[in-house]
């Protein structure tokens, strides 16, 4: 049985982490680091884009519709990565019982989601002109498939139960029920078709051309500040909803 | 028992079905990992006729001969050849010298009908299985007495 | 033991319930012997064709109608409270799903088995593709309902409960079912299906492992 | 600057759809997230309102 | 076979706000327990989670047993609104699964006579979907009679008397009397009113 948020704060009494764990006390350091997220969006969004744009030559192989992986390969990545944020607070949340935790997995959801659907489309139009059809069942674009449908699956689990404490329990459950399951389904998915390019980068040797990749590279953090901040911004909004009985929110709205 | 040895004989069994999956999974692992057959498999009499499979390796320098939507190409792993023709628009990766996959079926001539030809591209430009089988077609001609196994 | 005994009271009583109420194990069939004859006239009866398609339609057939049961594990005895007793024993309660699990799987999985060579057969599958098709659905059966006593136990008492556990289950059975109906068209190219059977019995174990303690804590949380 | 033209920027070496289809869709994905945040937000401000002060 | 029951600063939330005030109470063997409150006040919920069955937002439930702290699971027997029975199935079936799952092998000779107790002996091989709302409760309350020695479990009570009609009310009164003077803890709520002779007295009021 999952501890309560009281019980857990006897015993972390006194930890400075344990100050920020209260919704109330993070409500500020999740405002400031959503100003800071979106700050760092759109400046890496601008230089990124304008060296995959104006700097990067054109791709030997492929032409011009390469630059789709400016935005497909970090859609792709964040999707994975949000999944797996995701389920370290869903276990956090379980483990110590604290409502921050819960709140976290939630606001990543909508966002991890969205990642999933945009690597889906940028790799169906990517795919056309180079292998030839928008759609190929192979791994990785099975997998992604799968794992916007796990996103789904949560969302859907978490808004179908009217006692939020339950649904947030719940939905981490299924969360880490579906962690566990993404390796062996990524692994199945790749024994049964492995026809996809096989990874571009690689830690120590990459083989892409080193401005296209830093194009990429940019573009990727610019990813990951737009969904810390999204996040962030959810976050906030959840805590208002669940605190609206609470002095300190009352006089926040006014 | 008390409830603690419970306990403890019940992680015990959820570790022993653990490792008979891990053993499993292992032993899956050591079968036969072929995904696609090669030009040498197929000319050794390995595929079926008249089935739906997959053939990969390069299309050979100078083998692509077109006649309006119809193509016929050469696919090799270097050490062996086999026809293929193919109706349709061709992806933008298809190379001559680069690495394909068709799906298609292999006719009572030996000529392999591709009913889909799918281009792939990498770091090394070759998809990792046919840079796989022309490695292992090379060894193959290197030396007689080895014996391949895919 | 006391463990025993418990464990033994639950299989039991799921198996009076399949004798009294003959529906329970009857319908899933139902369901899977209509799924099955529908596809041929959706796609046409050349034999190749019925062929082709036989291993794939026969295997998803076989989850849709286990997957129909799933609400059967915990729904009724949360009307009726006998849910409570189940939650109030003194026994680890892993283990009483797991029983609980194991029975259905029975009750359910074999009348499926049973009809899968039957149905092999209409779709012009060889006898040996048969057989190991039924094999691959003897392993499938149980992964689902392992998997999908976690959903089940969760949705006891949510809103929406029997789609939210299709959307929830589906996706994680998704190995089970390429293993499967990749050992049955390994057999049906003439080739071995060692490998998918023995990665299909993989992943059961791994659901036998993990899933009974998911779906006892799912229990624990939605029942709160 | 590596492009000829603007024209040239926009063709795209002939795959202007791939490629302007790729991030319009993102573009169109990000800003309806933005307007369902803000409105989410919106909602919840004005559901502590309601309270009584 | 003592028991005892503890409870400190005990709280429960529903819906993110809390039922109750902490209740903070100690309740020794042979004590009859009333718990009071107006329809939502959580009455049920409380019985719940000292049955085991829920847990509390905060505080402590200890349940004891000839001095030594017990799981709920062995220290109480609980009987809720809903009758934990099957319809499909048999009053015995029912009866023996219960007993089996609160760990006790099968003796159709004491379910025989707890069903006797409460004057449903007859319907022992019937089944519960054929059976009337008074008829379903009065097999479900021979539940609590499968104990292994009278006074041994807790009785935790939700409207027992809902559906009984006066005679057996006055009969299940009895039952509970005898069972507190066997050194048993009852917890009971209930609207009806109700008159149980009882060497010790509470009032938990919600």
């Amino acid at each position: 049985m999952a501890r309560t948020e009281q019980q857990s704060n006897d015993r972390f009494q006194g930890r400075w982490f344990w100050r920020y764990a209260s919704p109330a006390a993070f409500y500020p350091v999740a405002g400031r680091i959503e100003k800071i997220g979106w700050f760092l969006a759109i400046t890496l969004a601008i230089i990124g884009l304008y060296i995959g744009f104006f700097r990067a030559p054109t791709d030997a192989q492929q032409g011009e519709v390469y630059r789709v992986i400016y935005i497909h390969v970090p859609a792709a990545w964040m999707a994975m990565i949000i999944y797996l944020a995701m389920a370290f607070w869903s276990a956090t949340g379980l483990v110590l019982g604290t409502r921050l935790s819960f709140m976290m997995s939630h606001a990543l959801a909508p966002t991890g989601a969205i990642m999933a659907v945009i690597a889906l489309w940028t790799g169906a139009l990517w795919g056309r002109p180079t292998w030839g059809t928008y759609w190929v069942w192979d791994a990785r674009l099975t997998s992604t498939l799968i794992l916007f449908f796990l996103y789904v699956g949560y969302m859907a689990l978490a808004a179908s139960f009217d006692d939020k404490k339950k649904g947030d329990r719940a939905s981490a459950l299924i969360a880490l029920v579906g962690a566990v399951n993404v390796p062996i389904i990524y692994f199945s998915v790749n024994w049964w078709n492995t026809l996809h390019q096989g990874s571009s980068v690689r830690p120590g040797s990459s083989s892409m051309a080193s401005i296209m990749l830093t194009a990429m590279l940019i573009m990727t953090f610019a990813f990951w500040a737009y969904c810390v901040a999204a996040a962030m911004h959810r976050l906030r909004t959840q805590i208002i909803e669940r605190e609206s009985g609470a002095q300190w929110v009352k006089e926040l709205v006014k | 028992m008390t409830l603690k040895q419970k306990r403890l004989a019940l992680i015990l069994g959820g570790l022993i079905l653990l490792a008979g999956a891990t053993t499993l999974v292992l032993t899956a692992l050591k079968d036969n990992l072929a995904f696609f057959f090669t030009p040498s498999q197929i000319k050794a009499n390995e595929a079926p006729i008249n089935r739906t499979f997959r053939i990969g390796g390069m299309v050979e320098t100078g083998s692509v001969k077109r006649d309006g939507v119809n193509v016929s190409f050469k696919v090799t792993d270097t050490a062996q050849v086999v026809n293929v023709t193919y109706t349709g628009i061709l992806p933008d990766l298809f190379r001559e010298g680069k690495g394909v996959v068709a799906q298609g079926k292999l006719d009572t001539n030996g000529v392999f009908r591709a009913k889909e030809v799918l281009a792939k591209h990498d770091e090394n430009y070759m998809p990792p299985e046919a840079a796989s089988a022309v490695e292992k077609a090379n060894k193959a001609r290197e030396g007689a007495t080895k014996t391949l196994k895919y | 033991m006391s463990l025993r005994l418990a464990a033994s009271a639950v299989f039991r009583r799921e198996f009076q319930l399949f004798a009294r109420r003959k529906s329970d194990w009857a319908n899933p069939l139902m369901f899977f012997v209509i799924v099955c004859s529908l596809f041929p006239f959706a796609v046409g009866s050349e034999t190749e064709r019925l062929r082709g398609i036989g291993v794939g339609v026969i295997f998803v057939g076989a989850l849709l109608a286990a997957l129909l049961t799933l609400p059967r594990l915990f729904d009724e005895d949360a009307r009726d409270g006998s849910l409570d007793l189940l939650l109030n024993s003194n026994e680890p309660l892993a283990m009483l799903v797991l029983a609980r699990v194991a029975a259905l799987s029975i009750g359910i999985g074999a009348p499926l088995i049973l009809a899968t060579p039957l149905f092999s057969l209409l779709y012009a599958l060889p006898s040996d593709v048969a057989l190991v098709l039924a094999l691959a659905v003897a392993l499938a059966v149980p992964t689902l309902l392992l998997v999908g006593a976690i959903a089940a136990a969760l949705l006891v008492t949510a809103r929406g409960g029997a789609i939210l556990t299709a959307v929830l289950v589906l996706p994680l059975t998704i190995p089970t079912l390429i293993f499967g109906a990749g050992a049955a068209s390994k057999v049906l190219y003439g080739e071995s299906p060692f490998a998918e059977l023995s990665l299909q019995a993989a992943y059961l174990l791994f659901a036998l492992a993990l899933s009974p303690l998911a779906a006892s804590a799912a229990l624990k949380i939605s029942t709160d | 600057m590596i492009w000829e033209s603007w024209s040239a920027f926009w063709a795209m070496g002939g795959r202007g759809f791939f490629v302007w289809g790729s991030y319009g869709a993102l573009l169109i994905a990000i800003l309806a997230e933005l307007i369902v945040l803000r409105g989410a937000r919106k909602k919840a401000l004005e559901s502590v309102d309601e309270f009584p002060r | 076979m003592a028991l005892s029951l503890q409870l400190r600063d005990v709280q429960i939330e529903r819906g993110g706000r809390s039922l109750f005030s902490p209740i903070t109470a100690t309740i020794g063997a042979g004590t009859l327990v009333y718990v009071r409150g107006a329809n939502g006040a959580g009455k049920t919920s409380l019985l719940r989670a000292l049955a085991g069955l829920a847990a509390s937002s905060a505080g402590e439930i200890r349940w004891g047993v000839s001095g030594e702290t017990a799981s709920a699971s062995v220290a109480t027997s609980f009987v809720g609104h809903a009758n934990a029975m099957n319809d499909a199935l048999t009053v015995l079936e029912n009866l023996s699964y219960a007993a089996a799952l609160a760990g006790q092998a099968y003796q159709p000779v004491r379910i025989g006579h707890a069903l006797d107790q409460l004057g449903v002996f007859k319907l022992a091989l019937r089944r519960v979907g054929t059976l009337s709302q008074g008829q379903r409760k009065r097999a479900a309350l021979a539940r609590l009679l499968l104990r292994e020695t009278p006074g041994s479990r807790a009785w935790l009570l939700d409207e027992p008397f809902v559906a009984l009609d006066v005679d057996t009310q006055k009969l299940l009164e009895q039952l509970i009397a005898n069972e507190l003077r066997a050194g048993a803890i009852v917890l009971l709520s209930s609207h009806q009113s109700f008159s149980i002779a009882s060497p010790q007295l509470t009032e938990i009021a919600l």
